[in-house]
């Protein structure tokens, strides 16, 4: 642990030590990402295997197979003169060779892993009934558009709520026991409904009785011209989804987190902060909010993985044109590779918030920043 | 462990909240229990599944009745009225040539300020070929007599009045539900109170012919949590939506806790390779978006509730509760008493379920109580989706309807509150008492 | 030689994987390296060492707790890690465990009666009566009375002496050959310590046990153990009767361990004592030669740090694992 | 045979008159809890004479530690009840205003060893920093770099290598982080430096080499230290002079070499009686029964219950006699004629 290193006072501020940090981040982050991503491909393959016992996956290929054939039979001026029978015959044929091609024939086990990687890529062929803004029928172009808004949204409605738990949990923790505090604890149980429940709510109050928020949407329709109506407009509907996130979480945060601060400000260190004579403002910041982080941070990416959940609905009762919106449909009109990418931009997107909590903890913890790595298990 | 959970008893009386918790869990589950034993499971089937005839005689999208204890506030129940009801009178006069004529007086009550929904009578004619010939006369209390139609009469003939364009001309352009009830020429339209009085006036051709009719006229309010769009009174789904919500919930609940610790426990004791890939499997299934699949699945095989059941304790099993029991059962491994009970001979088995899990147990009671709350919403979540059970009715069923009737628009707030109410109280319910679970038996919470 | 020791370790290694993602192999903890002893039937040996010298590991490896990666512990002159489960489950009632954390060691959810009932219940007895005769004896052997009183209660209703006293008891109930107390006092307070030593020295000559006390402290080893062996980073050093052992140290471990124990005097107060500096080495990565090289002032240098040191006895029953012993 | 290496030090002012770096007078701290009030610290009178080295001594759950605490005003959210005088630097400090104390006397007059070094260091900050920071607060020096040279220069002293100033504490082993937080409490050059058992986590080799450590501080810098401690062989290591704690009351004073030699109180006797001696033949005895806990305890003296000398007078407190000068005795078998 100690010995090996041989830099003196001066290097120990240099660039080059900043470099040995700076590295071993980037090793751990590179690390990180390796193992999500088989995490992903595992998860995504188990997916595979689920959907296809029921045979959805084939079924797909096969239609958009015989769709493209036939396509193709029709449109060729070869075969514009044969009869209809013919012609069938023909794209049967044609169909059977780009299922030898595609791989269709082999067990289904090699079947498993063409399809793994056709997932992965979201290369899932076309949508039954879905359309994307743009017209195109591609999965992927589908997913994709829809992607921003959820990122918006989501996005957001994260970035307010660790700011304001945070802020407000290490302030009830400094008032714990008083009127405020007993109150916020008592209210953490509200955190029990997901987000579409206070959703349905708060249009309930701003949109039906008071009028003063849109029902849903994410801009007025027709969308308005200029950047900055646009704007003022995606905010006004923004507020109640937005809110009705934060709302559902936030009591349960605050009361989470104002324990941890409150079991971590009786560590020895805190006391000996005290008897040094730092200042209680320099205590909190420092020594109760600093070392608090990073358990904050893992109790954090466990609470948005449910949330994300929650989200699905949210978008579904606001018309929020997100991923959650577009799944709803396509469980409305039966549209299953749209169903199938879903289920996979859902894993990519979890992983990606797992992805993003480990490197803000990678940069808090300073056991990963300068220390071996602590994986052992 | 008695001791414990007496002192566990002991304790909870310091928690307010966890008293009130518990006393909501209580009058949950007193109406589940009621609900099962007064509507029986096939009942409740058919009521929900509202095959035709079940719900002809409730007012679509009908306000609950308790909605008339606001003060000022006194809009029309259902009535409904027959020929068999001692109320009524039914004169039979023998005509000769089989033929008789038939009389009938339905007399009615009607004291609200608000017009009735809808008006139906609803025939029953017994006849071989000819049909019964009616006319029928409406008497208002002040005395006025309005003509309402003449016509032959099927056996099970309605007579949708409420609907009836020619009288609506008879009422001066008022749509017959208003211009049957109201004072004349008040404008705008004010109720007539009073004793009203339908005249069925019939003619049968036949010598056993009978003829028999029900008037209903539909109020704006209906039971105890008024009824949907398709007629089906709100109280039978939001009651049976009870046991089944409860039922879901707390199988959900055990399946998923109980293995997951008993998971986390064979892997935290074994160690080595298998915990290496119970973890592994752990990782791999937080990145799965449960939601999805659930949706995947229920899309592509079925739509059951107890195969969403399955599936969720399933994915369940491996969740993030699995990192915490172990990091609690590494702890417990470590514990000496565990070192002593393998050094005088306790085998693996007896020392995970005797010595290792009634350690951390108490840990899972909270966490137990407190996930209730979150299958019960789950479940919500699917039926919004549009893939609640086929069969049953719940909760999330009803809001399901409420959402696709656009129910908030057209300001039907019943039917998203009362299942939205069922819901919060269950969620908090459960979550008061866990919280308070949590603080009592974990100790690092105790003191906060 | 007719008559076999009670217990005879011979080279025996304890070594520890580390694991790397749970799965890939990242170093090795060789906690116990090399260790041989004897003990004789109703004698009391003491192991001596700092913490993390591996005699902890030593007496766990000798309870089966863990499994040595190589070398021989005898139990009556069989190989005990050749026993088949029975045979290892009869070896298990044979041998009783005193730990160092009296409260850690109890059950918390258990009262005494299931404590002490729990051994006999796996060995099988299955007659609750005799099950109960045998826990009040117990109790009314370690003076805590009244039985009926003590038995329903719980490990945290207890002082801390009366907690070890219930482990000392849960370690005899079967009549063991051997009883392994690992720091058996260390946790107590000084006043309670010596009571509980006593105790535990009255019941292994009432009972003729082989005794094994572990423990970092040596002035509670003089009197207390017949034989005493230092452990250093893995290792047995030095072994010999106590009193030889603290008069006549040879090993300079040993020699510096003893050297810093003071006796309260007010005199240390105007001295400096000698001290190895350094720290004990890690046991991933042992020092090469003898592993007390680098802190040792008499090293010589091309020798110690280079190979490892032979046993030796240079006086009769006091054997020295040192060069310069050689 | 003693083959412990003499160098003989005079202890600084042992003949001379000595001033106080600090005394008390009546302390009293109090806890409320669900059982009852906790009497932590009772109407405790105590000196630390300047330069010397004064051991409290005594079992725990007696009360030593929180005499630390409330010495520096650390104080639980359930304390009940803290008064008393404190003098230091010839004024009462118990009048001081918290942030008064804070600025006035945390750490630049009293400064605190803790008893377990590893959890006192915050986790994510590089120790190095965290023991410039009171200088850095208190307006000891202007710069950082400066401070960091102040660091450096107790990292000398207590033997800390001088490439640990860019780690964090899980890269310092256990002795390194006691060498540490020794290091910590010198830095600010305070008068009196508080040590609760500094070195009770430690292996004996550890310890000793600590201890050594600090005796050449104490002879360097003439410091004063208060060390509190359950080990009696340990504390005559440093000790100057004696303080005996026994269920929150302070039993016995007395200056080091008089305390080992002759214990006045039964307790004290008994406590010496118990501990056992490496390098002379002296069985040790163990004292029977248990202290009584801190919230139930009955008026008279608290050890009668254990003592082998209780007599009638017993049932009353007993006052603090002076059979001997400079040896004091809460103990009614010195009471005089």
């Amino acid at each position: 642990m100690f010995g090996k290193d041989t830099t003196d006072l001066k290097a120990n501020y240099s660039f080059l030590f900043m470099w040995r940090h700076f590295k071993k981040i980037c090793l751990y982050i590179l690390k990180r990402f390796l193992i999500l991503f088989i995490t992903v491909t595992i998860g995504v393959y188990l997916t595979i295997l689920v959907a296809n016992m029921g045979g959805a996956v084939d079924e797909i290929r096969e239609g958009q197979i015989r769709e493209s054939v036939s396509m193709a039979v029709a449109r060729d001026p070869e075969f514009q003169e044969l009869s209809s029978d013919e012609r069938q015959g023909i794209t049967a044929q044609r169909v059977e060779l780009e299922r030898e091609r595609l791989g269709l024939d082999r067990p289904f086990i090699v079947r498993s892993f063409m399809y793994l990687r056709t997932a992965l890529t979201l290369d899932l062929g076309r949508a039954e009934t879905l359309r994307s803004d743009s017209g195109s029928a591609r999965v992927r172009n589908i997913m994709l558009e829809r992607l921003l808004p959820t990122l918006v949204l989501f996005g957001l409605a994260d970035i307010i709520l660790f700011t304001v738990a945070v802020v407000a949990a290490l302030f009830l923790s400094r008032r714990y026991g008083s009127k405020l505090d007993r109150a916020v604890v008592a209210l953490a149980p509200t955190s029990a409904a997901p987000s579409w429940f206070y959703g349905i709510f708060l249009m309930l109050i701003f949109a039906s009785f008071l009028g003063f928020l849109p029902f849903g949407g994410m801009v007025e329709s027709p969308p308005p011209d200029t950047h900055l109506q646009y704007f003022l407009s995606l905010a006004r509907h923004i507020i109640l989804p937005l809110s009705a996130i934060i709302l559902s979480a936030v009591f349960l945060a605050i009361y989470s987190w104002r324990t941890f601060f409150l079991i971590y400000s009786r560590e020895d260190y805190v006391e000996m902060a005290k008897a040094k004579g730092l200042p209680s403002f320099s205590i909190d910041l420092r020594y109760i909010l600093r070392p608090t982080l990073p358990t904050i941070v893992t109790n954090f990416a466990l609470m948005l993985i449910s949330m994300w959940m929650g989200a699905i609905v949210l978008e579904t009762i606001f018309n929020w044109p997100g991923l959650g919106r577009l799944l709803f449909r396509a469980i409305n009109q039966y549209d299953t590779p749209v169903i199938i990418g879903s289920v996979v931009v859902y894993a990519y997107l979890l992983a990606l918030t797992v992805f993003l909590l480990d490197i803000v903890y990678s940069l808090l913890d300073p056991r990963i920043r300068v220390g071996e790595g602590t994986e052992n298990a | 462990m008695p001791d414990q959970i007496k002192a566990a008893i002991q304790e909870i009386k310091n928690y307010p909240s966890a008293i009130f918790g518990i006393c909501i869990i209580l009058s949950l589950f007193s109406l589940a229990v009621y609900s099962v034993i007064a509507i029986p499971y096939q009942d409740a089937i058919t009521l929900w599944r509202a095959d035709v005839g079940i719900w002809d005689r409730t007012p679509r999208n009908a306000r609950p009745a308790w909605f008339n204890w606001v003060p000022g506030v006194n809009l029309p129940q259902n009535i409904s009225s027959s020929s068999q009801s001692p109320q009524a009178k039914k004169e039979i006069t023998d005509l000769g040539n089989g033929m008789s004529r038939i009389v009938i007086e339905l007399p009615f009550r009607f004291d609200y300020d608000g017009f009735p929904k809808e008006i139906t009578l609803f025939f029953d004619a017994e006849y071989t070929e000819t049909r019964p010939w009616v006319s029928l006369v409406w008497h208002t209390p002040d005395g006025r007599e309005i003509d309402i139609v003449e016509q032959s009469i099927r056996e099970q003939e309605r007579l949708r009045i409420s609907q009836m364009e020619d009288l609506r001309e008879n009422l001066f352009g008022y749509r017959p539900l208003i211009g049957l009830f109201m004072k004349p020429e008040s404008e705008p339209p004010d109720v007539k109170k009073g004793e009203y009085k339908l005249t069925v006036d019939g003619l049968v051709f036949e010598e056993d012919a009978q003829l028999d009719v029900d008037i209903v006229v539909y109020g704006q309010l209906y039971g105890a949590a008024g009824t949907d769009h398709r007629r089906r009174s709100l109280a039978v789904a939001l009651m049976w939506g009870t046991p089944i919500a409860l039922a879901f919930a707390f199988l959900a609940a055990v399946g998923s806790t109980l293995t997951t610790m008993f998971i986390a426990a064979v892997g935290v004791w074994f160690g080595g390779i298998i915990d290496a890939t119970i973890q592994r499997i752990t990782e791999v299934n937080m990145i799965l978006p449960a939601l999805p699949i659930m949706i995947m699945v229920g899309i592509l095989y079925s739509r059951s509730i107890w195969v969403m059941l399955a599936i969720i304790i399933i994915l369940g099993i491996f969740s993030a509760g699995i990192k915490t029991y172990r990091a609690v059962f590494l702890q417990v491994k470590e514990a000496p008493y565990i070192e002593a009970a393998r050094a005088y001979g306790a085998g693996n088995l007896r020392i995970l379920i005797k010595y290792m899990i009634p350690k951390v147990l108490p840990m899972l009671v909270p966490q137990f109580v407190v996930l209730i709350p979150s299958f019960v919403f789950l479940e919500a979540t699917l039926a919004i989706l549009g893939l609640g059970d086929p069969l049953l009715p719940t909760w999330g069923k009803v809001l399901n309807d409420a959402h696709q009737q656009d129910a908030l628009l057209s300001g039907q707030y019943y039917w998203v509150l009362l299942p939205a109410f069922l819901l919060i109280t269950t969620g908090f319910g459960f979550a008061m008492v866990g919280f308070a679970l949590d603080r009592i038996f974990n100790p690092r919470l105790k003191s906060y | 030689m007719n008559d076999n020791p009670l217990l005879s370790v011979n080279n025996l290694r304890t070594w520890f994987e580390l694991r790397k993602w749970g799965f890939f192999h990242a170093g090795r903890v060789k906690a116990v390296d090399g260790v041989s002893f004897d003990v004789e039937k109703g004698e009391s040996v003491a192991i001596v060492g700092e913490s993390g010298c591996g005699k902890s590991t030593l007496a766990r490896t000798i309870l089966q707790l863990y499994q040595p990666v190589s070398g021989a512990i005898a139990f009556k002159g069989e190989n005990i890690s050749r026993f088949s489960k029975e045979k290892l489950q009869s070896y298990r009632a044979k041998t009783g465990y005193i730990q160092q954390d009296p409260y850690g060691a109890l059950a918390p959810f258990m009262n005494v009666r299931k404590i002490l009932e729990e051994p006999l219940i796996i060995h099988g007895v299955k007659k609750s009566a005799r099950r109960r005769r045998a826990v009040e004896e117990t109790l009314y052997e370690l003076n805590l009375t009244p039985p009926e009183e003590i038995l329903s209660k719980y490990p945290h209703m207890l002082s801390g002496g009366q907690q070890q006293r219930i482990v000392i008891g849960r370690a005899r109930i079967l009549e063991p050959d051997l009883i392994v107390a690992d720091e058996p006092v260390s946790m107590l307070d000084a006043s309670v310590r010596i009571e509980i030593l006593q105790l535990l020295k009255k019941v292994q000559k009432t009972d003729g046990v082989g005794l094994i006390y572990v423990t970092h402290d040596l002035s509670t080893v003089r009197y207390f153990s017949d034989k005493t062996l230092v452990m250093y980073a893995g290792r047995i050093i030095e072994q010999a009767p106590v009193k030889e052992l603290i008069s006549n140290p040879l090993h300079p471990y040993t020699k510096a361990l003893i050297n810093a124990i003071p006796d309260p005097d007010a005199v240390n107060a105007n001295s400096l004592r000698k001290v190895p500096s350094g720290e004990a080495p890690s046991l991933v990565s042992p020092p090469p030669g003898c592993r007390f090289h680098p802190r040792c002032e008499n090293c010589i240098e091309g020798l110690c740090d280079v190979k490892l040191p032979k046993d030796r006895e240079p006086i009769s029953g006091h054997k020295v694992e040192c060069w310069l012993y050689e | 045979m003693n083959k412990v290496n003499i160098i003989m030090k005079n202890n600084p002012g042992k003949n001379t008159k000595v001033s106080s770096a600090l005394r008390t007078h009546g302390l009293n701290l109090n806890f409320q809890t669900q059982k009852g009030i906790i009497r932590a610290v009772e109407n405790v009178d105590f000196e630390l004479k300047d330069g010397h080295t004064t051991v409290i001594l005594g079992e725990s759950g007696c009360g030593k530690s929180s005499l630390a605490r409330a010495l520096l005003r650390l104080l639980p959210n359930n304390t009940a009840n803290y008064d008393g005088e404190v003098w230091l630097g010839g004024r009462n400090i118990m009048e001081f205003s918290d942030s008064q104390f804070r600025t006035q006397v945390r750490w630049i007059k009293i400064s605190l060893v803790p008893q377990a070094a590893m959890n006192s260091f915050n986790p994510v900050t590089k120790i190095a920093k965290q023991i410039a920071e009171p200088l850095l607060v208190h307006g000891k020096v202007r710069s950082k770099k400066e401070a960091m040279r102040k660091v450096s220069e107790v990292f000398d002293l207590v033997g800390v290598p001088q490439d640990f100033i860019g780690r964090y504490p899980f890269e310092f082993s256990g002795g390194m982080q006691q060498r540490a937080a020794i290091a910590m409490a010198l830095v600010a050059d305070p008068d009196v430096i508080i040590m609760d058992e500094p070195t009770s986590a430690l292996d004996l080799l550890t310890q000793a080499n600590i201890m050594n450590t600090l005796k050449k501080i104490k002879w360097e810098t003439g410091v004063t230290y208060m060390l509190i401690t359950h080990d009696v062989s340990t504390s005559s290591e440093l000790a100057d002079d004696i303080a005996v704690m026994y269920a929150a009351w302070i039993v016995e004073r007395a200056e080091a070499k008089d305390f080992f030699d002759n214990p006045l109180h039964p307790y004290s006797k008994m406590l010496m009686d118990s501990v056992p001696r490496l390098h002379a033949d002296k069985t040790p005895r163990s004292i029977p029964g248990t202290p009584p806990p801190l919230y139930e305890m009955q008026g008279g003296c608290r050890f009668a219950a254990r003592c082998p000398e209780r007599h009638n007078d017993c049932d009353r407190e007993p006052p603090v006699f002076e059979p001997q000068p400079g040896r004091k005795v809460k103990c009614w078998l010195y009471k005089r004629n």
